[in-house]
């Protein structure tokens, strides 16, 4: 078992330049996706399928009254417990020994489970189409750079980040460096908290929030759906486990009605005794 | 902080007026290829060059990955103390310097009144841009003002080079002063 | 920058002016960010709230165009505080020069003035000084008219409640920056002044970076690791190109260009005897320009030609950017060359630049992409080709990374690019471009017999003989060489001026010392202490990393305090030593004549509080913007004095009645410049696609503005269509009780490329600085209206 | 062995269903089957040879969306063309006596092929009715969460979510039925008869007779299918 590694993300660090959006990209080789003017300095509302990573800002205005301008970098939490796992239907993703969680895109259908079931939204089909003009989907988001670490590198965000709001490393030294970094800021911002969230197991993306999850569009407590756990842990199961034994029921059936036809020679097509 | 090894490879060779580095940050940990990919990693058999970032004037190290005649990945250059391989959404993007499809690849020529650009060769451009700085020149160049040796043309100007390399700069100025030229300005000034 | 990037991880506190380096220099806050971990506060002062601001300790508004009172207000508080690091400027400073009586300041004007020429006499300003021409010195700083203590009166008058009300700066907050930054006058902390664009771009630019030079020398902050004065320098390799002489007013290694207007200057003898200070590291200032003309005219400079001095253009006024594009204008330009730049997009009053260019015959446009400026006469541009007579030539340049060379950041260190891949295309390098071109013109004026052709032909023009240039045989010509030996100069310090050296640029001088030995190419990056990295690339002049360290050391030459040791006297080995290169003369003992002359390129070894060279006043005073919303609270005058004004339609002025909104012009972290790199890069473009406006959530209620909407912004020069970006980050200010609102946006945007929008500069004025002309591009008045 | 077998008029074919319903019926069936096969290797890998074979998995959603309609279609065309119909069953599936509780314990036996009695039934027997209900539940379940499913940006993200549970108990409880409703149809000796009954709407008389003696019952007495009954027996009865 190799080690398992944690993206640390400290967002009162972060001065918003978006050389990890970009870094994304170029490692990545995700195109350019124009979008709209959203009304702040924020390019994209959210992550999409060939924007993996999305800088957020907020204006905020803390307890004191006064005008907090808050970044985070946003992108996949590679959850422990991955809701996207859970639902995908082709064991397409799963999770690396790192602990990061990819997507196979060789297996990915585009069915879009992932993206529905996904705590943080993060996840998102495009759309391709093959040579022969043909359309399909593929499920997309932020990989980890599973690719580097395999090869001894970090993540290209986390390489590129110039205040050391970002850093890659063993799981437990990170969880610790944040919690002692809270520690730090909490004079500056009262609601700082590690954002490390249990209901999805813990993350191997962990934050250093400024603020409460809410402030930056992020769940309180995220879990995996609980419809996905009734679904892929009960329903799915039973209703496999029921086509079996209806299947096997009618075989049995079957047999049956073999063997006592034979045996008691009622060679009659319908065996129903008259109803008195 | 973390200390994770970070093991720079040092960079390695510098012969002549070419240079190739291999720069990586490494972690602790080196399991290769455990999740074997079809596709190849990416910056694997690149060259790495190491350049100045083109922006502003921080100057960050820039290590720029070629392969198959493109750049195929531009990232800080570790070694150079001013960034330590850490850049802004502007030197990550280098790469695109090359790859965009709105590059000029060829020299291109307007004519008086046109509507359009024509292409044309270099030798040709070239030509007739001497000739023309040298009908400009000599006809307003003066030689004495008020008695005193002036030797300049008021009529020609030079714009512009901030973002030439220091040589093209001298050899610019050199240039333009050669030939008399006054109106010399470039974007300190704006 | 007098320091470097690596040095701002030991400051105390920096206070960021007129500058967003979050956004337009990102990397400074990798060592700010170091700065604050070592318990460094930064200050960021600013008319809007940056990215900059939400990094910082502190953050106070001011509004744009009122950094003098600004910092006028913190000397004051700092004199009054008694927070000043008194031995420091009694040393190294002329604050105990005594002022002669001609000095005066009546209402907003210096003695000297006169109003028809718009131009101070500055002889009025001059120092007392002995019978030797030593200045007359009072050390106590108690003289009436020493220049302390006239300073100390101009400043009076910048008390916290006046200068509150002229820059609109919440007190409190203003308070908080003058305490949290004066800490740093204590010995054993440093503080630094960060500043760019926001500082210079104004009628009253160099007087902004004066000010904020008088405070960090009361202070005691310039020449130590940590403090200093920091411009931060915008484009890659604009201090190379400034300390290459692409400015009209200076040759190489800002030698001033000779001027038809001084009657001195008609012969080198002349010029040199006018131009060369009797003291100071200038007094060497004849060798420097003598090895440069050896270095361009080569054979053809000799004693008896005076060394080809006359070859060169004698200007009669002042070129400069405005003044070109108000030639161009009005038909006095016939020809143009612009190398990577595009002014319909970056020029001040961008549209009437973009007229201009319909009055050349004929334009060279060298660049990358095709840009709003060499297709000036493009339909999409507002034009009517068929009325535009100018013949383009557009050439494909390199990019950076396919091409070599050296450039030299904001630190002076001047690193070497590597060429990394082919040129794309049939892009070419500038550098070949300008070699063909020149043996183009020579092989055109080969022969001449013209007298006027002849300072061309003797234009010294050896970089090999193929279409490509020895960039090698350049490198080396800037370095130098002793002409008698043919070998490579060593330093500056050896060349001559006899004409048996040359060097093309003389503060580089030495960075070539042997064959073989280019040290912009080092990359030894092993931390030689201090993290000066002595051995990574070479910083001008003589690898000097921070610039006047000799202030760093008391005058008897010990470290003013450990934490903040640069170099210091060796008396057992009897030279100065550090870790950095001293910027001092490494022999000269402290208790030499001039061995306390901490500043030695200045005449006399000491540092300006006075500084009666500047064409607007010894001391910065404050004026109003070209267009402002309010009278100045300082005086009757209401402009900077000795600003130029250009009248008529190139430069039309609005008035606060139908303009009375306060507009400033700044740049965002993914574009650069007029946005030619990057608005044609498709993943910078998608991350800044489009125009904005900033504006307070108070103004867009006013106006009936919401967020995102289309609104217009006019100026007297013309209007733009853009979105609003209504912000917390912007509030009016209350300006003498007055509620004045500003509102900012970016200059990157045109009409080519991926990410188009509406030009900024279409609203920005053509007046400049009264000392280099820079344009006022960061106030101006406008006003803004829904566009449906 | 069966009376009404014996009968002269025993292999006349009577009308059980309108041809409305053998339409709707037919659809709905190939639509699910379709259904089932194109979600199929999604649903488990032991299937995803299945891909190549539907032209890929965007094929297969596509075709998956095209059967989605078709499968609703039956609904509308038995409310069109034969709305009585669809009426007399929706009628029945609400209409339980004790007869159809006996019914089930008679109907294990006859499944697995031991002696049992036939309970009289109307037109619909107890097992019919269960498997309606059953079916139409599901259906429901399926069509509602495969709306969900197909237009995610229509719905809040928490029913959607639940959509994907839905319906895949609506599939699991369906196919369970399904498999015991096409082996009774197509292979179980007993019903197998009534099979032609979802083909052309006729059943044998005799068949019918035994299996839904109410309703045979009633139709003699209007006359539309002919008396198997012992008259003999009948008298005495």
């Amino acid at each position: 078992m190799a080690k398992e590694y944690v993206k640390y993300v400290d967002v009162t660090k972060c001065d918003g330049c978006r050389a990890c959006m970009v870094a994304c990209k170029n490692w990545n080789d995700l195109p350019a996706e124009p979008t709209e003017f959203l009304g702040s300095v924020q390019s994209h509302a959210k992550t999409t399928a060939d924007t993996w990573n999305v800088l957020q800002y907020i204006e905020h205005e803390n307890g004191k009254g006064d005008l907090d301008y808050l970044f985070r970098h946003s992108s996949c939490f590679h959850c422990s417990d991955a809701a996207c796992e859970k639902v995908c239907p082709e064991n397409a993703i799963s999770y690396t020994k790192y602990g990061t969680v990819v997507i196979d895109q060789d297996k990915c259908v585009g069915c879009g489970y992932c993206v529905q079931n996904c705590p943080f939204e993060v996840i998102s089909l495009k759309t391709y189409k093959d040579k022969n003009g043909k359309e399909y989907r593929k499920s997309h988001k932020c990989t980890m750079c599973t690719d580097r670490i395999e090869e001894g590198l970090q993540p290209a965000c986390v390489t590129t980040c110039h205040t050391g709001a970002m850093e890659f490393g063993d799981k437990d030294a990170m969880i610790q460096k944040a919690e002692q970094r809270v520690k730090e800021i909490k004079d500056r911002y009262p609601n700082a908290m590690v954002y490390n969230p249990q209901g999805v197991g813990g993350t191997h993306t962990v934050y250093v929030l400024a603020e409460k999850p809410s402030v930056y569009g992020l769940p309180e407590n995220p879990k995996v759906p609980t419809s996905a756990v009734l679904w892929k842990d009960y329903a799915q199961p039973i209703g496999k486990a029921m086509i079996g034994a209806t299947t096997m029921a009618v075989v049995g059936a079957f047999v049956a009605n073999k063997f006592f036809s034979k045996k008691a020679g009622n060679d009659a097509e319908d065996g129903g005794g008259s109803h008195e | 902080m973390v200390e994770m090894n970070l093991n720079r490879r040092q960079f390695l060779k510098l012969s002549g007026a070419t240079a190739a580095t291999l720069a990586v940050v490494e972690l602790g940990f080196n399991d290769k290829k455990a999740y074997a990919k079809s596709k190849e990693f990416k910056i694997a058999k690149a060259t790495v060059t190491p350049t100045i970032c083109c922006y502003c004037g921080v100057g960050c190290g820039i290590l720029v990955h070629t392969k198959d005649n493109t750049v195929v990945y531009t990232e800080g250059d570790p070694d150079n103390p001013i960034n330590e391989g850490k850049l802004c959404s502007k030197g990550t993007t280098l790469r695109q310097l090359y790859t965009s499809e709105k590059r000029l690849t060829k020299p291109l020529y307007r004519a008086p009144g046109s509507n359009k650009w024509e292409e044309k060769d270099w030798e040709w451009m070239l030509d007739t841009i001497a000739k023309r700085t040298k009908e400009t020149r000599d006809r307003s160049f003066v030689e004495v003002e008020n008695g005193v040796t002036v030797n300049k043309t008021e009529r020609i100007a030079s714009l512009g080079g901030a973002a030439l390399d220091n040589e093209e700069t001298y050899l610019l100025a050199k240039l333009m002063r050669g030939l008399g030229v006054t109106y010399l300005e470039h974007q300190a000034r704006i | 920058m007098t320091n470097h990037w690596n040095d701002l991880q030991h400051t105390d506190c920096a206070l960021i002016i007129g500058a967003n380096p979050a956004e337009n220099h990102p990397i400074s806050f990798r060592w700010l960010t170091k700065a604050k971990e070592n318990g460094g506060k930064i200050v960021s002062v600013d008319p809007r709230y940056t990215r900059t601001s939400a990094q910082a300790d502190v953050y106070a508004a001011l509004r744009s165009g009122t950094d003098i009172p600004f910092i006028g207000g913190m000397i004051n508080y700092a004199l009054e505080n008694n927070l000043i690091h008194k031995e420091y400027v009694a040393a190294y400073t002329n604050g105990s020069f005594i002022v002669k009586e001609g000095y005066d300041f009546n209402d907003g004007l210096f003695s000297g003035y006169d109003e028809t020429k718009r131009a101070y006499d500055k002889t009025k300003w001059a120092i007392e000084t002995t019978e030797d021409g030593k200045p007359v010195k009072d050390e106590t700083l108690a003289h009436p008219r020493s220049v302390f203590q006239l300073m100390k009166k101009h400043y009076s008058r910048y008390d916290v409640n006046t200068v509150t009300a002229v820059t609109g700066t919440a007190k409190e907050d203003y308070l908080k920056v003058c305490k949290t930054f004066c800490e740093t006058g204590k010995v054993g902390k440093a503080g630094t002044i960060m500043y760019a664009m926001g500082t210079t771009q104004h009628t009253v630019g160099s007087q902004n970076v004066r000010i904020y030079a008088i405070l960090q020398l009361l202070l005691g902050n310039i020449g130590l690791p940590g403090g200093g004065i920091n411009a931060m320098r915008g484009e890659s390799n604009v201090q190379g190109s400034t300390d290459f002489g692409l400015l009209f007013d200076n040759l190489t290694g800002y030698l001033g260009a000779p001027k038809a207007t001084v009657p001195e200057h008609a012969t080198l003898k002349g010029y040199l005897e006018k131009e060369t200070p009797k003291t100071g590291y200038w007094s060497n200032k004849p060798k420097f320009v003598v090895s440069l003309l050896k270095a361009w005219y080569g054979a053809n400079a000799t004693a008896e030609n005076e060394f080809g001095y006359q070859f060169l253009p004698k200007g009669n006024k002042n070129y400069s950017h405005i003044n070109l594009f108000n030639a161009m204008y009005k038909g006095e330009l016939d020809g143009t060359f612009l190398f990577g730049t595009n002014p319909v997009v970056g020029g001040p009053n961008a549209g009437k630049e973009k007229e201009a260019l319909g009055n050349l015959k004929w334009m060279v446009a060298v660049d990358l992409w095709e840009t709003e400026t060499s297709s000036f006469w493009q339909k999409e541009a507002g034009s009517d080709p068929a009325k535009i007579n100018t013949e383009v030539f557009l050439l494909p340049a390199s990019a950076s990374f396919e091409k070599e060379g050296s450039v030299s950041n904001s630190s002076r260190w001047m690193q070497y690019r590597w060429k990394a891949i082919d040129s794309r295309g049939e892009a070419r390098p500038d550098l070949d471009i300008i070699h063909e071109l020149a043996l183009k013109l020579k092989k055109l004026y080969a022969n001449s017999p013209k007298s006027a052709d002849k300072p061309f032909l003797a234009l010294d023009w050896n970089y090999g003989t193929g279409e490509e240039p020895d960039i090698d045989l350049v490198a080396k010509e800037i370095n130098g060489y002793d002409l008698k030996t043919g070998n490579l100069i060593a330093s500056f310090g050896a060349l001559l001026d006899d004409g048996t050296t040359s060097s093309g640029n003389w503060i580089y001088s030495g960075f070539y010392p042997e064959e073989g030995k280019n040290k912009s190419k080092n990359r030894d990056n092993k931390d030689t202490g201090g993290e000066h990295y002595l051995n990574w690339s070479y910083a001008w002049p003589m690898n000097r990393r921070i610039l006047y360290n000799r202030a760093a050391a008391d005058p008897s030459g010990k470290p003013w305090s450990q934490e903040k040791a640069v170099i210091w006297w060796d008396g057992a080995e009897k030279k100065w030593v550090g870790n950095d290169v001293p910027d001092f003369k490494a022999v000269t003992a402290p208790t030499e004549p001039g061995g306390t002359g901490a500043f030695m390129m200045n005449k006399d070894g000491v540092a300006l509080l006075f500084a009666p060279t500047l064409n607007d006043g010894p001391f910065p005073e404050h004026y109003e913007p070209f267009e402002s919303p309010v009278p100045n609270a300082f005086s009757n005058t209401q402009l900077n004095p000795a600003a130029v004004v250009i009248e008529g339609d190139f430069n039309k002025k609005g008035d606060k009645k139908n303009f009375p909104i306060v507009a400033t012009t700044y740049r965002v972290s993914e574009h650069w410049q007029s946005g030619s790199m990057t608005r044609n890069q498709e993943w910078l473009s998608e991350l800044a696609g489009h125009m904005f406006v900033e504006m307070s959530e108070e103004l867009a209620k006013e106006k009936g503005i919401k967020n995102k909407d289309k609104i217009i912004v006019s100026s007297a020069r013309g209007e733009i269509t853009a979105y609003a970006m209504v912000t917390k980050r912007f509030k009016p200010y209350s300006v003498s009780g007055k509620k004045v609102h500003q509102i900012g946006m970016p200059w990157h945007f045109g009409y080519k490329g991926f990410a188009t929008g509406d030009t900024a500069n279409r609203l920005t004025p053509h007046i400049g600085d009264a000392n280099t002309t820079i344009p006022e591009f960061k106030a101006f008045l406008c006003n803004v209206r829904r566009a449906d | 062995m069966s009376n009404y077998q014996k009968h002269p008029k025993a292999n006349v074919k009577v009308r059980r269903f309108p041809k409305a319903f053998v339409w709707a019926h037919a659809i709905n069936g190939l639509a699910f089957f379709a259904l089932y096969i194109t979600a199929l290797p999604m649903y488990t890998d032991f299937f995803n040879w299945l891909y190549p074979v539907l032209g890929g998995p965007a094929m297969a959603r596509l075709l998956h969306r095209i059967f989605a309609v078709v499968f609703i279609m039956p609904t509308f065309i038995l409310l069109i063309f034969s709305p009585k119909f669809f009426f007399q069953w929706m009628k029945e599936l609400i209409t339980w006596k004790k007869r159809d509780l006996q019914f089930f314990s008679e109907f294990v036996k006859e499944l697995f092929g031991f002696k049992f009695k036939h309970i009289k039934q109307t037109f619909f027997n107890a097992g019919e009715k269960i498997n309606s209900v059953i079916q139409i539940f599901c259906a429901i379940l399926v069509i509602a969460s495969g709306f969900t499913m197909w237009f995610p940006e229509f719905f809040p993200r928490a029913l959607v979510q639940w959509g994907y549970f839905l319906h895949n108990v609506g599939f699991g409880l369906g196919i369970a039925v399904i498999v015991g409703h096409v082996y009774l149809s197509v292979v179980h000796k007993h019903s197998r008869p009534g099979y032609s009954g979802v083909v052309n709407g006729k059943v044998p008389a005799w068949w019918a007779k035994g299996h839904y003696g109410d309703w045979y019952d009633e139709e003699v007495k209007k006359g539309n299918f002919p008396d198997l009954d012992d008259p003999k027996r009948k008298k005495g009865a």
